[in-house]
Order: structure tokens, then sequence, then C-alpha cells
């Protein structure tokens, strides 16, 4: 059976499994695709991978779109891509997330390599997978606020406006001091453990500075 | 009575509780974590017991970046993610931005585009197994690639201009034509590679100290790998037969034959054979290649995308309104989206690109294979040697700028 | 190196050189800085370059890399900074012993670069001084060569009370 | 052996132990001294490290350490008689021989009672 017609009949196959659970099935750009519920998200990919006839047991890719101010009843969309050894077919779930309390139960049971993926959508999304095991940052810093990659979040970063080219952080306390030996100072253990917290730290009031 | 001593030791250890398990940070500035990998590691003697793993060190947000970029400019962007073959990632975004298109481009392009990928997929190979060297003590191999890879450079340097950070091709064909001697220069790169390999090969594969150092460490079964999302060598090591050209080619893969090394129980040494012998198989191609590369226009005749040249801009209208309308009104491809897959070096390199009919992606998804080996090394390393976990590192070829885009 | 050769007349005993003391240390110090690579991106790859043999950073006197900021005297960083990175960066340059140097290789360490993002730092001129920028992205190995020997002249006129002696 | 013979050993224990003290003092009144608690904190990576480095160990290492030492000072003593081989002729060969054979047994017990083994 040549690509397009097994594609063709995952489409009908999955259609059949999960008739209302579907809003969307077609073909993009030779990738077959379904925009399904909410609710149906573990379910559709538990039914993928464990069908003997597809076995979709090829985990690929997790990530999500964040389309703000487009649709009223959800805002992200979380889109999962699959591939079946056996059948060398791929195919991609996307399923919508609202605006307000973004939140989806984890694949992570299912797929090992999702656990990361997740992390990452919650890192740069904000959208919180119920049921994983480390839901933390996993690419900013830990206490970074904001999730850089939705729409309204500025390229440049909310905090850097605050900080002057060539400022040099020198927090007095820490600079060297040539030749004495200094006390541990109590203040010390509390150097600030990200640039994050330096940046957000008011200008020293230099005479004069433009 | 000695041996009793020390079983009775051992059998102590075993119940030892986390009290006494030694914390230690194989850190971001660590010879062996390329710069920017951290595991927090619990050892028991020097067996690893636990290990949490931290990446983010090298993060600079492409996929933010990519939303203000034109479709072009991205490339600026593709070439700094793996940057041990910028070209590889440059030919998969102009292929995933044509297949949005629906171009088609002429048999040349497609042909330059298999030779240079595979010409950076064998530097690509070369770094990795010398720095598998390197950080198993044997520095010379390393030299020896490097020397290799220098060569490369030339051809590369002429082709774009730029040594690492290519730019290489446009959306719709290849920035420039050919320049005339490309052939003679990479076959005359070729010819000394078989003898450099055969020469790695006499120096470490058969290494008693190498072979001890890399088999049976970190191995990986195929289904977990499968789950894990792994892809190329490191999938194929496994001995799952999975390569994006064989898969669902592209850019005319189908033209060529060539056979994929596999590996049988996906431990750090069928990783590293298995690079060494895609080396081969990629010279096979770029022979293949060279012999019919057919010759033609160097891009697709889509005025609307690709630029016109220079010298027709001031004399025929159509250029003028053409370019005119590229670099004011930009490419916009109709609203939709796609994922593109292509075999880069280090496995399958996606790029899952939405647009809504703007002159940049609405959205861009790189999907990088690095993300998803560095994930299992929680898996692959607990229960070795803290050597082993240096050499489980190496030899699965992470790379900091695809790993944390 | 300022030098003054005296002739036979003025100097009985033969020819003679005289220079300052901070010249002579320079000259000494110059040629055996121990460079702590601290690479991230794709710097990392050109800085591999001109360590192998075709670019030999070994004709400086800087052959031996040392990862530790113990043994270190000049810190080169190579590659994008992020802001999870700065205070690990902060932290080595702190614990590097005087008299210490810092070369920032190619663009992104020297200004941001390319990446005016949230998450990079603009320059790791905000977080300690750095004696020579190179720029670049990446710098060619020819560059960095540059800027090797522009540091070795700046350490060369250094003074032996200036910074940390 | 008259006393004189020894001047050539005690300047050599001279001229060693002055370098090591010319050394070690010349560094400590010209370098520089910046001290900073961040300078002193221990390097671990470049993080903030977690627990402290004095935890109990297993007898493995300790076991190891002391078997490269014995070896060790095996082979320091075989330089002075590699160096004068010839001059020393048969009565060396045998005397060293008979050195090499005692270690040797010491060898082989360890070998026998699995303290060479790792795990």
């Amino acid at each position: 059976m040549s690509g397009e017609a097994l594609k063709l009949e995952l489409l009908d196959d999955l259609r059949s499994q999960f008739g209302e659970g579907i809003t969307w099935s077609g073909m993009l750009y030779d990738m077959p695709t379904v925009c399904i519920r909410r609710n149906i998200h573990l379910q559709i990919v538990d039914w993928l991978k464990s069908s003997e006839k597809w076995h979709f047991n090829h985990f690929i890719d997790i990530t999500a779109v964040d389309y703000f101010k487009q649709h009223e009843e959800y805002r992200y969309e979380v889109v999962v891509h699959l591939r079946s050894h056996s059948k060398n077919i791929k195919v991609r779930i996307k399923t919508p997330v609202p605006g307000e309390k973004p939140e989806l139960p984890t694949l992570t049971t299912l797929f090992a390599g999702a656990s990361w993926s997740e992390r990452e959508v919650f890192d740069l999304m904000g959208i919180r997978f119920k049921g994983h095991p480390r839901m933390t940052r996993v690419l900013s810093p830990d206490d970074f606020e904001g999730h850089p990659l939705r729409k309204d979040f500025p390229v440049k970063g909310k905090h850097r406006g605050s900080f002057p080219r060539g400022t040099v952080i020198s927090n007095k306390r820490r600079e060297p001091v040539v030749g004495k030996k200094t006390k541990p100072d109590p203040l010390d253990h509390m150097m600030p453990t990200t640039v994050w917290e330096q940046q957000r730290a008011p200008m020293r009031e230099e005479k004069g500075d433009a | 009575m000695l041996k009793q001593v020390i079983d009775r030791e051992i059998a102590r250890e075993s119940q030892i509780d986390s009290r006494d398990l030694y914390d230690l940070n194989l850190g971001p500035s660590h010879p062996a974590t390329h710069g920017i990998l951290e595991n927090r590691v619990k050892l028991d003697g020097e067996r690893i017991v636990k290990c949490e793993a931290h990446i983010g060190y090298c993060h600079r947000s492409f996929e933010k970046l990519a939303e203000h970029y034109s479709y072009n400019q991205v490339l600026t962007i593709t070439d700094r993610m793996n940057y041990v073959s910028a070209m590889a990632n440059n030919i998969g975004w102009t292929l995933a931005a044509e297949k949005l298109l629906g171009i088609e481009v002429p048999k040349l392009v497609q042909y330059v585009r298999v030779i240079m990928f595979e010409l950076n997929r064998i530097i690509d190979h070369l770094i990795c197994t010398g720095v598998i060297g390197v950080d198993c003590g044997a520095y010379t191999g390393f030299l020896y690639f490097m020397e290799q890879r220098e060569r490369a450079y030339d051809i590369i340097q002429k082709m774009t201009g730029a040594r690492l950070t290519t730019t290489f091709g446009r959306v719709g064909g290849l920035d420039r034509p050919l320049y005339n001697e490309f052939k003679q220069d990479i076959i005359e790169w070729m010819r000394p590679l078989p003898k450099v390999i055969k020469e790695f090969h006499t120096l470490l594969t058969r290494n008693r100290i190498f072979i001890e150092r890399l088999r049976d460490v970190s191995p990986m079964d195929r289904d977990r790998a499968l789950e894990y999302g792994f892809s190329g060598p490191n999938l194929r090591a496994t001995g799952v037969e999975y390569d994006v050209r064989k898969a669902d080619p592209y850019s005319s893969y189908g033209d060529f034959d060539f056979n994929i090394p596999l590996g049988s129980n996906g431990d750090a040494y069928d990783r590293y054979m298995v690079r060494m012998l895609e080396m081969e198989e990629s010279m096979k191609i770029i022979h293949q290649a060279i012999e019919n590369l057919p010759d033609g226009p160097y891009h697709a005749d889509v005025p609307e995308v690709y630029l016109p040249e220079k010298k027709h801009l001031y004399s025929n209208m159509e250029a003028m309104i053409y370019h005119f309308k590229i670099i004011m009104h930009g490419i916009r491809p109709p609203v939709g989206e796609v994922y593109q897959a292509v075999e880069s070096p280090n496995g399958e390199l996606g790029f899952y690109c939405v647009s809504d009919g703007g002159p940049n992606p609405y959205r861009l998804h790189f999907r990088s294979p690095c993300f998803y080996f560095y994930q299992a090394i929680e898996e692959m390393i607990e229960g070795g040697l803290l050597a082993d976990a240096i050499m489980t590192m190496s030899s699965i070829n992470v790379i900091a700028g695809e790993l944390e885009r | 190196m300022g030098v003054e050769p005296i002739s036979s007349t003025q100097w009985p005993g033969g020819e003679a050189i005289t220079t300052k003391l901070s010249e002579f240390v320079g000259w000494a110090r110059k040629y055996s800085a121990w460079p702590m690579p601290f690479a991230t991106a794709c710097c990392g790859i050109e800085y591999m370059a001109t360590m192998a043999s075709r670019y030999d950073q070994g004709r400086f006197g800087w052959e031996r890399p040392s990862f530790s900021p113990r043994q270190a005297d000049l810190l080169i960083v190579i590659g994008t900074i992020c802001i999870k990175m700065a205070p690990v960066l902060k932290r080595i340059y702190d614990q590097m012993a005087e008299p210490k140097y810092v070369i920032s290789m190619g663009a992104c360490a020297s200004c941001g670069g390319m990446f005016d993002t949230y998450s990079v730092v603009q320059g790791i001129d905000t977080l300690f001084p750095v004696d020579v920028y190179v720029p670049g992205c990446p710098p060619r190995p020819e560059m960095l060569m540059l800027a090797y020997t522009k540091l070795q002249e700046k350490i060369q006129h250094e003074s032996l009370v200036g910074r940390g002696a | 052996m008259m006393p004189q013979d020894f001047v050539p050993v005690l300047i050599t224990f001279a001229i060693v132990g002055g370098f090591a003290a010319v050394a070690l003092i010349a560094a400590h009144l010209l370098g520089p001294k910046a001290y900073s608690p961040v300078k002193q904190d221990t390097y671990e990576c470049g993080v903030d490290y977690v627990g402290d480095s004095r935890t109990r160990f297993s007898v493995k290492f300790y076991l190891v350490a002391v078997l490269f030492v014995m070896f060790d000072l095996e082979v320091v003593f075989m330089y002075p008689w590699a160096v004068n081989f010839r001059s020393l002729g048969v009565f060396g060969f045998v005397s060293m021989a008979i050195f090499l054979l005692i270690l040797t047994v010491g060898l082989l017990y360890e070998w026998k009672k699995g303290a060479l083994e790792w795990e």
C-alpha cells in the first residue's frame, strides 16, 4: 500500500475510533493531521501507540503554538508528532488549550521522550502538564518570570531596559580588596544567583549619567 | 582473609543510604561537557547512583527570533543551530520553506544540495569521532581529522564565503552560481579521505583501551530509544533501521544507492562505529552525485520568491517589480503549516513552520535531535562509572546550539 | 621591548642592553599565559581550528589550556553567554588568580551579537572588565591570533604595580 | 668513605631545598594578594557545590593506592641498578633477580587474594 493511501486509511481509522472527539482531520502537506478536543488528548495517543495495526512507537516531537487573539474558545495549540516505525508514516495531533489556565495530561507515561519536550513547552509557553514527574523550567533559569514564546512577551525581555550598556556589575562588597584579608561577610552567601536579579538592581547614581 | 574484609565492605556498601552518597557537579564548565551541559550526580565511590541533568546554558531563543525574520533571514539562525555542519541545517530549512511555498527546484540545485549535505555529514562525523578520541585521551586522531576539516573549509569558503556560519542557499535555489572548478575540488578533497579514515581506524578502533572504554557503555535498547525519540546514528546504533533519506526521500536522494550501517546493542562503541561507517557511505553518495551532476539553472523560476539578478534589474521591467515586491512586501507563503524532516548528521532535524500568510513565519519550531538524546542521559549514565558518563556524553554528540535552540 | 644597546665605548667590558624591569618581567610573562577556553557555542569550533595543526596556537606559547580557573591566567570567553550562564562565568572570573586577563571572542561574547533577545547577556563587559574584544561571528583563527598578539603587547607594557601586578 | 665525599650530596640537597624555598617565599612576597570570599570558595564547575568532600569512601581506593606505592618504589629501586647494569655484572643481576622475585611473590599473593579486581 503506497504512503498516500496508508495515510488516508489512518485518518479513516481515527475518525471511526474517535468520532466526535475529532474536530477536524485531513492531509496537510503530506502529513495526516487530526485536531481533537482536549479531553481525548491522552486516549488518542494511547490508542495510536498500542494498536497492533498502526503501532506508533517512535516519538518525534511535542510543541505548542500561541494563536493569540485569533480564536475565542482557545489560545494555545499543543502539537504532537508521532511516527510508526513499522508503517513508516507520521501523524500530527493538534490539541487546543484555553488561555486562562492552560493544562493538559502528560504523555510521559506513554513516551519517555515527552518529558523534556513538555518541560520546554511549559517553560516557553506556560502550558502545565498534569502528572509530569519534573514540571520545572528546562531552558530558562529557574527564577525567570514570564513565558517567552508567548506572543505578548517582548523579544528583548521585560527587565533588560533598566541596565545601561557597559555598567560593570561589581557590587562593592565583592570587589577584591588588594592586600587585606577580608572577614567572610555574612551577606556574601547572598551573591545574586542570576544576572536576572542584578539586572533589576537599581542603577548606581552616576553623576551626570546620560 | 583479605578477601573477606573486602567482601564485607562491599556488602556493607550495598545498603548505603543517600547520606553517604557523594554529590558532584559534572557541571557547565567542564572539559568533557562541551561547555554547556550540567549533570548533578550522586556518586557511590566511582559508580553513579543518580543523575539530574540541567541544560539551558546556551538558550539563545532562536524560535522567538525566527518570528521576526523573513523566510530567507531564518537561514542565519539555522546555521548557528548545529554549527558543526551548518549547511545541513540551511538546506533543511530551504527545503521546508520550498515545501510550504510549493516550489520545485531544478535537478542541479537538488544534486548540489545532496553533495553539500553529505560533505557536511562527513565533517560533522570527523569532529564527533575526533572528540570521542580526545575525551578518551587520544589527541592525535583529532588533529588528523581537523586537517581534513580545514581542507573542507576551503571548499565551503569558495561556495559561500564563510567557514562556519555559511547561510548557504536561498528559498528557491542556490544563492550564487557554482564556481567553475567545483567538481575537481570535491574530488580532490575526497581523494585522501579513505586513507585518513583507515589511519584513524588503525589508531583507535582496534585499540585495546579504546574498546575497553567504549564497549558496553550506556547501552540503549531499541524500543526505549524509539520511545525517547532517538534518531540518526544513535538510533541506528541500537539496530533500528530509520534514516530520513530512505524513509521519505527529499531533494532527489532516491537517485543514489547507499546502505545504512546499523549497530547491535546501542552502546558507545556502536555509536562511534556507525558514524565511522557512515562517512564511507556519504563518500559513495558524493561520487555518484558528482558523476551525473546535471547542468541547468541554479534556481527555480519563481520570480515572486527568488530575487532576480542585479544585471536584469535595471534592464527589464518585471525584474524591477518583482525585486521591489520581494524586498518591500516579503515572501508570503499560503496560510498553513508544514513539517519537513531532514537527516542531519545528528539525527532527524525537523522544521515545523506555521505560516499565517505574513512575510515572516508565525511560529517556527526546530525539532532538534540532540534535545531527545540528552534527556535520555539521566537513564543512560546511572549505574555506570564516572568515566563512562564522560564517554556517553561525547559519544551521543550533543551540540549546544541545537540542544537549546 | 624597550631596549637600548650600549656601545662598547661606554661599557668597557663589551656590549650590553638595558631595559626597564617591568618590560623585562612583561617579556617573560607574555609568552606563557595559560588560557582557560570557556567555550559555549559556535566560536568553540573556530577555537578548535585555532588549536589544531593548521593555525597552531601553540606558536604563541599558549598551548596549554587549563580547564580550571585556578591555573589560568587568561579567560577566553568563546561564544554566547546566556543569562543562566552569567553567574557561572562571573564566579569563574572571580576565582581566577591575579594577574588575570580576558579575551572576549566573537560578537556574541563582546556585545550579544545577533541575539538581542531576553535570554542573552548583551556583552560580557556587563559582568567583568575585558581586555581584548575579537569581532566576527565566528572570528577567523587569524583574528584570534591577532587578539593574542594585542594582548601580549598589553602584558608586555604593563607596569609592575599595575592591576594586581 | 671520607666525610668530604658527602659534600656533593649536601650541595645537591642545599640547591634543591634552596630552590624550593626561594620559589615559595618569592611567590608569597611578590605575588598579588587579592582575597575575596568568592575566590576562597571551592571551584566545582562554576556552580554552587552541595555537601562536602570529606565523606567516607570505599576501602578499594585505599587498597589501590597502597599497591601503587609499593610497585612504584620497586621500580624506583631498579633505576640505579639499570643505570650501571653493565658494571655490576652477574652479582648485580642475581641480587636484583632475588629482589624482583620477592615482589612477584607478593604480587601473586594479592592476585590470588582478589585484591586486584575492582568490583
